[in-house]
C-alpha cells in the first residue's frame, strides 16, 4: 500500500468524523463550547476533503484506500461516481444535521455520548458510500447499526429503549443474513469488488441457482435497512429518537444505506445484465412496489406527524430500488438521483417536525391548525418538501418520478406509471391534509407547549435554518436539475458508466 | 433583448409573491401570529404586466433555450402560443386589479392573512399559466400545469365556507387524477418521441394509450364530460377574480396542451377525433340545461364556460379527423378561446361588480348590468359581436365534416347559449349586492376588457363575419324573450326547474357512492388493523410468557454427578467408536 | 512376569473404573475425594506396570517420576477439596444456627 | 546452553510468575507491588517471546541439558505464542484491575500468589513440549483456578468451586490415564516423537483411540464443552471478578489449546471426519444452548459465563472443517480464524468481566433488570462491555467477526452449511444477550459527568475490550504471519 494522496484521501474521509467522534466520548459533559467545535470541525474538515475528492473524481483521478485486515481480506475505500453521489449526500447533511443537532440538544442530557455516537454514524454512512468491496461494506453497515442503536434509544424513555431494541432486532438479522450472502458469494467468486457493470458475469451458469439464493439472502439483508415491507416494521417504531437522529436515520443514513447497498449489489456485483437474466430484477420490482405502495397507505392513517413521515419514507426509499429494478439507464438515473432528492426533501420535513416539537410541542397532524401562522418559514420548508415528496415540479421530487417514469416505459414496464401515479395520488392523500390544515385552518387559542427562544423569528437559529437551506436545496436541486454538477447529472454520469455508454 | 421578455413573463409575478404576501418573519412571535398587512402597493395587479407586454412585443418564432434550467427548459412564442398570451394576460390584469384593488378579504376573523396568502397563490397561478404558454418543452408545460393547478386550490377555498371546502376538495382529486393522466402521458410521449420538445412530426407516432392519457389529463381541466364535475363547483366558491381567471383562462389550457401534444394537423386521426368530438357535443347537450336550470349566477357562467369548452373540444376532435383543417381550425379555436376567454373572465367580475361596486340602483349598477348583457351577448355569439366572428372562423371546420348533421347540432346549441345567457342576465338582474368603497380602479380595468370584447370583431374579424349566426341567436332570443314574458307573467310556471339539478350535477349521484366506498374502507383498515393488533397481542403475550417469568436453574439436574458422569461416559464411548469405526476395515 | 505386569497394570484399570463409578454416584464429598485418590491410584498402578522392562534391566525412571508428581499433585487438591469442604460445612452450619 | 536458558524468554515466561509468586508469599505485606511487578516482567517476557518466535520461527528448548526423551521440553510455535502473547496481555490487564479490585487483606495476600501459580500454569501449558509437562501444568492450572475462585468465600462461590476442583481432577486424571496409555506403546512423552509414532503405528489403533479418548475426554469436561459445562457457570459467575475474567477467558482456552494440540499434532492421523463431528456437534448445541442461557440469565456475571459456555462451542465447530479442507491456504486461513476467535474471545471475555465487576461493585449487585442507573453511571465500563459484547457477538470490526467471516466461508466451501445456521443463531441469540444488558444503559437516569470514573479499574477493562475489536479485527494479519513460520509445527 503506498501512502500517497490519492490511497490517503478516501480513508481521511471516513476518519475525519471517526476522531472527533471519539474525542467527543472522552469529553466532559459539561465542556459545551469544545463539543461544538469538535463537531463542526469535523464536519467542516469532511466537507472540505469531500470537495477534494469531487474535484479528484471530477478529473479522472484514481482515490483508494487499502488495508489488508487479513490474508484475503483486505477493507477497500474507493471513489467512483457513485461514491461520491452518496458521499456528497451524507457530508452535506451531515454539517446540517450537525447544526440542527446542536440547536436541537440544547439543554438536553448526555450529550457527549450522543454526539459521540452522531460521529460515528457519520464515519460509518461514508464509509459504506466508499466501499469498495462487499467486505467493506458489510463491515460499515453492521457498525453503523450499532452506532445508531444509541441514537434511537438516546432519550432512554421505555418507549424508546422499546423503538431501539426493535430497530436492533431488525437490523442485526438483516446484517446477519447480507454477511451470509456476502461470504457465500465469496467461496464462489474470492474477494468480491464492486466493478462498474458487475463482476459475475463470466461466472458458469452452472452457479446460477446459488447466485439466486444469495441475492435471496443480500435482499433480504439490505432490505431491511432499505425498509422494504415486509422488513419495514422497525422504521416507524425508531421514530422516538430525537428530530436530528429521525432525520438522519431516514434520509441519510439509514435507509440509504440500505437502498444503496441494493444499488451496488445489482450494478456493480450482479450488473444489471445478469440480474435481470436471473429474475432478479423483477422481484426487486414486485417489492419495490408493493412497498410504495403499502407504505403511502400506511402513513394516510397516521397522526403523529413523525410516524406519518416515517411511513412515508418506507414508501419513498423504495423509488430507489424500483429504478434499479428497471433495465436501461435512464430507469437508474431516477433511482439514483432519488437517492439524493430523497435525502434532501425528507431532511427537511423531519427538521420541520422537530421544530414543531421543539418549539410549540405539537407532534401530531390533528394539531397543526393554523401552523403556518405561527411558523411561517418552517412551514414554507415542509410545504416544498412535502410537494416534492408528491412529485410537483419544480422540486426535487418531480425529477426523480419523471425519470423513473420513462425509464419504466423504456423499459417497457409501463406498470410503474401505474405505481408512480398511485404513489402521486397516495402522497398527496397525506401531505395535502397536512398543508391545508397549516396553511387554511384557523389557529387555536394555545399551543400544546409553546417555547420561546428570545430570537425575532419563529424558533432558534440552528433549528430554523437548517430545514430553511435544505428546503432551498430541495428547489435548487429541481429547478437547476440540468445544470452542471447537478445530482441529476451525476446520476447520469454514474448510469453512463454502469451500462458502458 | 425582447426574448428575455418570456423569462420575465413568468418570473416576475413568482418575484412578487414574497412582497404581495405581506409576510414577515421577524416578529414579536410571543404577542402576535402571523398576520400580515396588506401591501399598499397593488403587487397583484403588477403580476401580468411583463406577460402582456411579451404578447406584444416578442415577435413569433422568438425562442430562448435555457439548458441548464430545470430538466432543460425551452421558452418559445408561436402564433397560438401569442394570442394566448394576449388574453391570459389580459384576464389576468383584469382579475388582478380586482383583487388588488376591489377584492377585501374573507370573513372577518382573520381578512388581511387571508388575503396575503391570497395575492401569493394567486400570483403562483398567474406564473403557472405563463410559464406553460410560452414553455415550447413538455417539462415547462407541465411545470407550469401543475404550479396553476395547486395553487389554485387556495384561490377555490379561499373564504373558507363550507361549501368552498367542499368545493375545494373535488377540485383538488380531479385535478390531481388529471395531473397523474398528464404525467404518464407525457412520460410515454417523451419515450415514444424521444424528446422533450416535441415537434409536430414528433408527435405524429404516438400510441394509443399516450393519446388517451393525455385527453383525459387535459379533460378533467378542460372540463369534459364526465371530468367536468369539478368546475360548477369549484368556479363558482371562489373569490370573484379567481373565478374569473380560472374560467376565463385556466381551463383553455388544456387546448394548447393538445394543440402541443396531439398531432394536430400532421396525422389523421379519425378514431381519436371522432370520440372527441363526440364528447364535446356530449358537453354541451349536457352543460347547456343544466346551466339553465341554476339558481347563481355564478354557476351558470361556469356550465355556460363547460358549454364553450365542449365546442371548442367538437372543433378540435373535427380538426384531428381531417388534418388539412389544421391551418384554419388551430387559429380559430385560439381565437374562439381568446375572445371566451374575455368574455367569460369580464362576466365573473360583472358579477362581483354588481354585488360591490356602488349600491343597488344607481347609474354604475345600471351601466354595470349593460355592459354585463354586452358580454352576454358577445359570448351568445350575436351579430357584431366577438362572439359572431369568433364562430365564423371555424365554420370550414365544421362544414367540412362528413357528419352533416353537426350544423344543425351547432345551431341548436347556439341557441341553447343564448338561453343560458339570458337566464344569466335574469339572473344578474336581480342581484342585490352591497355597495363597498374603492371600486374605481377595477370597474376601470373591466371597462377596458369589456371594450377590448366589444371591439374584438372590428379589429380581428371580417365584415362578413359581423352578421354571420343572427339566426340561431335571434331564435335564442325570441324563446328567451317568450320564456321571458311568461316567467314574469306566471312566476310560479319555471319555478320548479330551478334547482332540478344541483350544481355538480353528476357529483351528486356519485356523493353517495364515493362516501360508501370510503366508508367500506375504512371498515377493512379497521378491521385490518384490529386483527394485526390481535396477531401483535398474541406474539407480544407469548414473549411475556417465556421471558417474563423466572428463568430458573434449569442446569440443576444436569449438574447430578451421576447424570454429569454417565455423559461424560457416554460421550468418551461416542467418540471411541467414532475413531475405530473410522479407522477400522471398510470404514471410510 | 509379564502376567504379573498385566495383573498389575489390569488391577489398575479395575481400579480407576471403580473409583470412577464410585466418584460420580457417591454424594458425600469425602467418599468423592476418596474415589478420585482411588482413581488415581489406579492410573499409578498402570503407570508402575509400565515402567517394568524385565528383570534384566532397571524400571524406566519415567513412569516413576509420573506417579511420584502425580501423587504430590493429587495430595495437594485432596488438600484443597478438603479445604473448601471445610469452608462449606462451616457455611451451612452458619445457616442453620444464624 | 544452560545459562543461556534460563534467560530464554520461553523460561522466563513460566519462571518469573513462579518466581513472582513466591516472592509475594514469603513477603505478603508488599504483594500487591511485587505482583504487579511479576506482572508487567511475565508480560515483558511473553512479548519478548512473541518477537523472537516473529523473528525466528518455532523455538524448542531443552531444559535439564537431557536428550529428548527426558528432558522438559518446552516449544512456542505460532498458535501456543499467539495465545500465550493474548493470555499475557490479559493477565497484565486483569492484574492491573485486581490490584484495586481485593481490599480485605487476607483475600488480598492469598489472591496474589495463587494468581501467579495460574498465570505460570497458563504458560507453562502453552509453552510445554511434552505429555507430561502439560500433565503437571494442567494440575497446577486446575487447582490454583479452583482455589482463586473460592476466593469471595461466599457459599455458592465455594460449593460451584469445588465442583471445578472435582471436574478438574477427574478430568486430569483421565488424560493421565491416556498418557499412561501412549507412553506404554511407544515409550516416549514429547509431542514430536509420539506424532511421528502414532502416524507410522496404525496397527496400534486401538490403544491410540484409546489413549486420545481418555486425553480428549478428560480435557473436554476441563473446556467445559456441552454437556460437560455444567460446573461452569456457577463457579465462573461467582468468582471474583478478575478471578473469572482469568478463568473465562484464559484457562479454559488454555484447556481448549491442549485439546487442538492433541488433535491436530498428535492424533491426526486417526482422527476422521467422523470423530471430528461428535464434538463440532456438542460445540453447535453449546452455542445455542450458552446463548439461550445466557440470554435467560438474570445476573450479568452469569450471563458472561453461559457466554463462554457459547463461545468455547465455536471453537469446536472448526475440527471437521480442518478435517475437511486439505493442507494449503484455506487450511491456514481456518487454523488463523480459530485462532482469531480464541485470541479475541480472550480479550472481549475479560473485557467483560472485568467490566461487569464494576458494575457489581458500583451498584452492589449484578442484575441485569436492576442495572439501569449504574450502567449509565459508568460510560467507561459500559462501552468496555459494548466493545467486548460485539466481538463477543462477532461484529465489525471485530477479530471474531473475521474468524467467523472465515468460518461460514469454510462451511460453505466444504459442503458444511449447517454450521452456517448455527453461527447466524448464535450470533442473533448473542446479539439479543449483549443488547440487554446495553438496553439498561439508556435510561433517564442523570448525565454521567465525565467520561471515566476510576482509571485502575476502567482503563484495563476498556484497553481490553478494544484490543478484541478494533486491533484484532482491522489489524490480524500478524496471526496469519505467525501460523506461516511455523506452518511445519501444525497437523500439516
Amino acid at each position: 500500500m503506498s501512502w500517497d494522496y490519492a490511497a490517503l484521501l478516501p480513508g481521511a474521509i471516513v476518519v475525519s468524523s471517526l476522531l472527533p467522534g471519539v474525542f467527543i466520548f472522552l469529553l466532559d459533559e459539561e465542556s459545551h463550547v469544545l463539543r461544538t467545535v469538535l463537531n463542526l470541525f469535523g464536519a467542516v474538515a469532511k466537507l472540505v476533503l469531500v470537495g477534494l475528492l469531487i474535484y479528484g473524481v471530477w478529473l479522472g483521478q484514481v482515490f483508494e484506500t487499502r488495508i489488508a485486515i487479513a490474508p484475503g481480506l483486505t477493507l477497500v475505500l474507493n471513489a467512483d461516481a457513485l461514491s461520491v453521489l452518496f458521499v456528497t449526500l451524507s457530508t452535506v447533511l451531515w454539517l446540517v444535521t450537525t447544526v440542527y443537532a446542536i440547536g436541537y440538544l440544547e439543554h438536553s442530557t448526555n450529550r457527549s455520548r450522543f454526539f459521540g455516537f452522531f460521529s460515528l454514524c457519520v464515519s460509518a454512512t461514508v464509509g459504506i458510500a466508499l466501499s469498495g468491496n462487499l467486505l467493506t461494506f458489510v463491515i460499515f453497515y453492521e457498525v453503523l447499526t450499532l452506532a445508531t442503536y444509541p441514537l434511537v434509544a438516546h432519550r432512554g424513555t421505555p418507549e424508546a429503549t422499546r423503538g431501539a431494541k426493535i430497530y436492533l432486532a431488525y437490523t442485526l438479522s438483516g446484517g446477519l443474513l447480507l454477511l451470509v450472502g456476502a461470504v457465500w458469494l465469496r467461496t464462489l467468486t474470492g474477494p468480491v469488488d464492486f466493478v462498474e457493470g458487475g463482476m459475475l458475469g463470466d461466472l458458469s451458469p452452472d452457479l446460477h441457482g446459488q447466485l439466486v439464493v444469495i441475492f435471496a439472502l443480500l435482499l433480504a439483508g439490505l432490505g431491511v435497512k432499505a425498509a422494504l415491507v415486509p422488513l419495514h416494521g422497525w422504521l416507524p417504531q425508531s421514530m422516538v429518537a430525537p428530530a436530528p437522529v429521525s432525520s438522519l436515520l431516514h434520509a441519510v443514513a439509514v435507509v440509504k444505506a440500505g437502498a444503496f447497498g441494493i444499488v451496488r449489489v445489482v450494478y456493480d456485483v450482479y450488473g444489471v445484465t445478469l440480474a435481470s437474466q436471473l429474475g432478479l430484477l423483477t422481484v426487486l420490482g414486485v417489492l419495490a412496489s408493493f412497498t410504495i405502495v403499502y407504505g403511502s397507505v400506511l402513513a394516510l392513517t397516521q397522526d403523529g406527524l413523525k410516524k406519518r413521515l416515517a411511513y412515508s419514507t418506507v414508501s419513498q426509499v423504495s423509488y430507489i430500488a424500483l429504478g434499479t429494478s428497471l433495465l436501461g439507464p435512464v430507469a437508474t438515473v431516477g433511482g439514483l438521483v432519488h437517492l439524493v432528492h430523497q435525502g434532501i426533501m425528507k431532511i427537511t420535513l423531519f427538521f420541520c417536525a422537530g421544530n414543531y416539537a421543539e418549539t410549540l410541542g405539537v407532534a401530531k397532524v390533528s394539531q397543526m391548525d393554523g401552523i403556518g401562522r405561527r411558523m411561517p418559514l418552517t412551514t414554507l420548508a415542509f410545504t416544498v418538501g412535502a410537494l416534492g415528496m408528491i412529485g410537483l415540479p419544480p422540486i426535487a421530487g418531480f425529477v426523480s418520478k419523471w425519470y423513473l417514469g420513462l425509464g419504466g416505459v423504456e423499459a417497457g414496464q409501463h406498470w410503474v406509471l401505474v405505481i408512480l401515479a398511485s404513489s402521486t395520488l397516495l402522497n398527496a392523500g397525506y401531505f395535502l391534509p397536512i398543508l391545508y390544515r397549516a396553511w387554511f385552518r384557523p389557529l387555536p387559542a394555545e399551543w400544546p407547549n409553546e417555547h420561546h427562544f428570545g430570537t425575532r423569528f419563529e424558533t432558534m437559529h440552528a433549528l430554523l435554518w437548517p430545514p430553511v437551506i435544505t428546503a432551498v436545496f430541495c428547489l435548487l436541486a429541481g429547478l437547476l436539475a440540468a445544470a452542471p454538477f447537478s445530482p441529476l447529472e451525476w446520476a447520469r454520469l454514474i448510469a453512463e458508466r454502469e451500462y458502458g455508454l | 433583448m425582447s426574448a428575455w421578455l418570456l423569462l420575465l413573463a413568468w418570473v416576475w409575478p413568482l418575484l412578487l409573491v414574497w412582497p404581495a404576501s405581506g409576510v414577515r418573519f421577524r416578529q414579536d412571535w410571543g404577542a402576535s401570529t402571523l398576520s400580515p398587512q396588506r401591501s399598499a402597493v397593488p403587487w397583484v395587479a403588477l403580476g401580468p404586466l411583463p406577460a402582456l407586454a411579451a404578447a406584444l412585443l416578442v415577435p413569433v418564432g422568438t425562442e430562448l433555450p435555457l439548458p441548464w434550467l430545470f430538466l432543460g427548459t425551452h421558452l418559445a412564442l408561436d402564433a397560438t402560443g401569442q394570442i394566448y398570451l394576449g388574453f391570459t394576460a389580459l384576464v389576468w390584469l383584469a382579475a388582478g386589479v380586482y383583487a388588488a384593488l376591489g377584492e377585501r378579504g374573507g370573513p372577518p376573523e382573520a381578512p388581511a392573512a387571508r388575503s396575503g396568502r391570497f395575492d401569493a397563490l394567486f400570483l403562483l397561478a398567474m406564473a403557472g399559466n405563463f410559464w406553460l404558454i410560452v414553455g415550447a418543452d413538455l417539462f415547462s408545460f407541465y411545470v407550469g400545469f401543475a404550479m396553476m393547478g395547486i395553487a389554485s386550490y387556495g384561490l377555490v377555498v379561499h373564504d373558507g365556507s363550507p361549501s368552498a371546502l367542499w368545493a375545494g376538495k373535488v377540485y383538488l382529486v380531479m385535478a390531481l387524477l388529471g395531473e397523474v393522466a398528464l404525467f404518464a402521458g407525457l412520460v410515454m410521449l417523451a419515450s415514444e418521441t424521444g424528446t422533450t420538445r416535441p415537434a409536430l412530426d414528433d408527435v405524429s407516432a404516438l400510441g394509443n394509450a399516450t393519446i388517451a392519457l393525455l385527453l383525459l389529463g387535459l379533460g378533467v381541466k378542460a372540463g369534459l364530460v364526465p371530468l367536468h364535475l369539478w368546475l360548477p363547483l369549484a368556479h363558482p366558491a371562489a373569490p370573484v377574480p379567481a373565478s374569473a381567471v380560472l374560467s376565463g383562462t385556466m381551463i383553455k389550457v388544456a387546448l394548447l396542451g393538445w394543440f402541443r401534444f396531439l398531432p394536430v394537423g400532421d396525422l389523421a386521426l379519425p378514431g381519436w377525433g371522432h370520440w372527441l368530438a363526440l364528447a364535446g357535443l356530449a358537453t354541451m347537450t349536457l352543460a347547456l340545461p343544466v346551466g339553465l336550470v341554476q339558481r347563481d349566477a355564478k354557476v351558470i357562467l361556469a356550465y355556460s364556460s363547460i358549454a364553450k369548452m365542449g365546442f371548442l373540444m367538437t372543433a378540435l376532435g373535427l380538426v384531428l379527423v381531417e388534418p388539412a383543417l389544421a391551418p384554419v381550425g388551430v387559429a380559430g379555436i385560439a381565437f374562439y378561446a381568446a375572445q371566451h376567454g374575455l368574455a367569460k373572465g369580464g362576466l365573473f367580475l360583472g358579477v362581483g361588480l354588481r354585488k360591490h361596486a356602488g349600491a343597488p340602483g344607481t347609474t354604475a349598477q345600471a351601466a354595470i348590468l349593460g355592459v354585463m348583457v354586452l358580454l352576454a351577448l358577445a359570448l351568445a355569439g350575436a351579430p357584431f359581436t366577438s362572439g359572431a366572428v369568433a364562430k365564423y372562423d371555424l365554420k370550414p371546420v365544421l362544414e367540412a365534416t362528413q357528419w352533416t348533421w353537426i350544423g344543425a347540432v351547432v345551431a341548436v346549441t347556439t341557441v341553447g347559449t343564448a338561453l343560458l345567457m339570458a337566464r344569466f342576465v335574469w339572473v344578474a338582474a336581480s342581484i342585490k349586492g352591497h355597495a363597498e368603497p374603492h371600486w374605481a380602479w377595477p370597474l376601470a380595468a373591466w371597462g377596458l376588457l369589456a371594450a377590448l370584447v366589444a371591439l374584438f370583431p372590428f379589429a380581428f374579424g371580417k365584415p362578413a363575419a359581423w352578421l354571420s349566426n343572427a339566426l340561431p341567436v335571434g331564435i335564442g332570443a325570441g324563446v328567451a324573450a317568450t320564456v321571458a314574458l311568461i316567467a314574469a307573467l306566471q312566476p310560479r310556471l319555471f319555478a320548479p326547474f330551478i334547482g332540478l339539478v344541483p350544481a355538480g350535477d353528476l357529483l351528486a349521484l356519485l356523493t353517495p357512492l364515493l362516501r360508501a366506498v370510503k366508508e367500506m374502507g375504512e371498515v377493512f383498515l379497521e378491521d385490518l388493523g384490529r386483527a394485526w393488533s390481535r396477531v401483535e397481542r398474541a406474539a407480544f403475550a407469548a414473549f411475556e410468557r417465556v421471558f417474563g417469568t423466572p428463568a430458573g436453574d434449569v442446569e440443576r439436574g444436569l449438574r447430578q454427578w451421576p447424570v454429569a458422569g454417565a455423559l461424560w461416559v457416554g460421550i468418551s464411548a461416542v467418540l471411541l467408536l467414532l475413531l475405530l469405526a473410522a479407522q477400522a476395515p471398510g470404514g471410510s | 512376569m509379564l502376567i504379573a505386569q498385566f495383573l498389575y497394570g489390569g488391577a489398575g484399570l479395575v481400579l480407576f473404573t471403580l473409583g470412577l463409578w464410585s466418584f460420580l454416584v457417591h454424594e458425600p464429598l469425602l467418599r468423592k475425594i476418596i474415589a478420585l485418590n482411588v482413581t488415581g491410584a489406579g492410573v499409578f498402578h498402570v503407570l508402575i506396570a509400565i515402567a517394568y522392562r524385565g528383570d534384566a534391566a532397571p524400571p524406566d525412571p519415567v513412569p516413576h517420576a509420573l506417579v511420584l508428581t502425580g501423587i504430590v499433585v493429587a495430595v495437594s487438591a485432596t488438600a484443597l477439596a478438603l479445604m473448601l469442604g471445610a469452608r462449606l460445612q462451616d457455611a451451612d452450619e452458619e445457616d442453620q444456627t444464624p | 546452553m544452560s545459562d543461556a536458558a534460563l534467560t530464554h524468554p520461553l523460561v522466563l515466561c513460566i519462571a518469573l510468575p513462579l518466581l513472582g509468586a513466591m516472592l509475594v508469599t514469603a513477603l505478603p505485606r508488599w504483594s500487591v507491588r511485587l505482583g504487579i511487578l511479576a506482572a508487567v516482567a511475565t508480560a515483558a517476557a511473553a512479548v519478548a517471546l512473541a518477537a523472537t518466535v516473529w523473528q525466528q520461527g518455532t523455538l524448542h528448548l531443552m531444559l535439564g541439558g537431557w536428550d529428548r526423551q527426558l528432558a522438559i521440553a518446552l516449544r512456542a510455535d505460532g498458535i501456543a505464542t499467539a495465545l500465550v502473547l493474548m493470555a499475557n496481555l490479559v493477565a497484565l490487564g486483569i492484574s492491573v484491575y485486581a490490584s484495586g479490585y481485593f481490599h480485605d487483606r487476607v483475600r488480598v495476600r492469598s489472591f496474589w500468589p495463587l494468581w501467579l501459580l495460574l498465570w505460570a500454569g497458563l504458560n507453562g501449558l502453552f509453552l510445554a513440549g511434552d505429555l507430561f509437562n502439560l500433565y503437571v501444568m494442567l494440575e497446577l492450572l486446575g487447582i490454583a483456578a479452583a482455589a482463586l475462585g473460592a476466593l469471595t468465600g461466599n457459599r455458592d462461590a465455594v460449593a460451584a468451586n469445588l465442583r471445578y476442583l472435582l471436574v478438574g481432577l477427574l478430568g486430569s486424571i483421565s488424560y493421565l490415564l491416556g498418557v499412561a496409555l501412549l507412553y506404554t506403546a511407544y515409550g516416549t512423552l514429547d509431542l514430536g516423537l509420539l506424532a511421528a509414532g502414532i502416524a507410522d503405528s496404525p496397527q496400534l489403533l486401538a490403544v491410540n483411540a484409546a489413549a486420545m479418548t481418555l486425553m480428549v475426554a478428560g480435557l473436554a469436561l476441563k473446556a467445559a464443552l456441552f454437556p460437560l459445562h455444567f460446573w461452569l457457570p456457577p463457579a465462573h459467575a461467582n468468582a471474583p471478578a478478575p478471578v473469572s475474567a482469568a478463568l473465562s477467558a484464559l484457562v479454559v482456552k488454555a484447556v481448549f489449546y491442549l485439546i487442538l494440540r492433541l488433535w491436530l499434532d498428535l492424533f491426526w492421523p486417526i482422527t476422521g471426519m467422523a470423530a471430528a463431528m461428535l464434538p463440532a456437534l456438542l460445540g453447535a448445541v453449546a452455542i445455542v444452548w450458552g446463548s439461550w442461557r445466557a440470554l435467560r440469565a438474570e445476573r450479568l456475571k452469569l450471563l458472561a459465563a453461559y457466554s463462554t459456555v457459547a463461545q468455547i462451542g465455536y471453537l469446536f465447530l472448526f475440527l471437521p472443517l480442518l478435517a475437511a479442507t486439505p493442507p494449503g491456504p484455506a487450511r491456514d486461513d481456518l487454523l488463523a480464524a480459530l485462532l482469531l476467535m480464541a485470541v479475541t474471545h480472550g480479550f472481549a471475555k475479560a473485557g467483560f468481566f472485568l467490566a461487569a465487576g464494576l458494575v457489581q461493585t458500583n451498584a452492589g449487585h449484578d442484575r441485569i433488570d436492576d442495572l439501569g442507573g449504574t450502567a449509565q453511571r459508568l460510560p467507561a465500563t459500559t462501552f468496555a462491555i459494548a466493545l467486548s459484547g460485539s466481538a463477543l457477538i462477532g461484529l465489525p470490526p471485530s477479530g471474531s467477526f473475521i474468524g467467523k467471516w472465515l468460518l461460514m466461508q469454510s462451511a460453505i466451501a466444504t459442503g458444511q452449511w449447517w454450521w452456517v445456521i448455527v453461527v447466524t443463531t448464535g450470533s442473533l441469540l448473542a446479539s439479543a444477550y449483549v443488547f440487554r444488558v446495553l438496553s439498561r444503559a439508556f435510561g433517564l437516569e442523570p448525565t454521567p459527568m465525565r467520561f471515566i470514573t476510576d482509571a485502575r479499574a476502567e482503563v484495563p477493562a476498556l484497553t481490553l475490550a478494544l484490543v478484541s475489536v478494533a486491533v484484532l479485527g482491522l489489524a490480524s494479519g500478524p496471526v496469519w504471519t505467525l501460523l506461516g513460520l511455523s506452518a511445519a509445527g501444525v497437523g500439516a
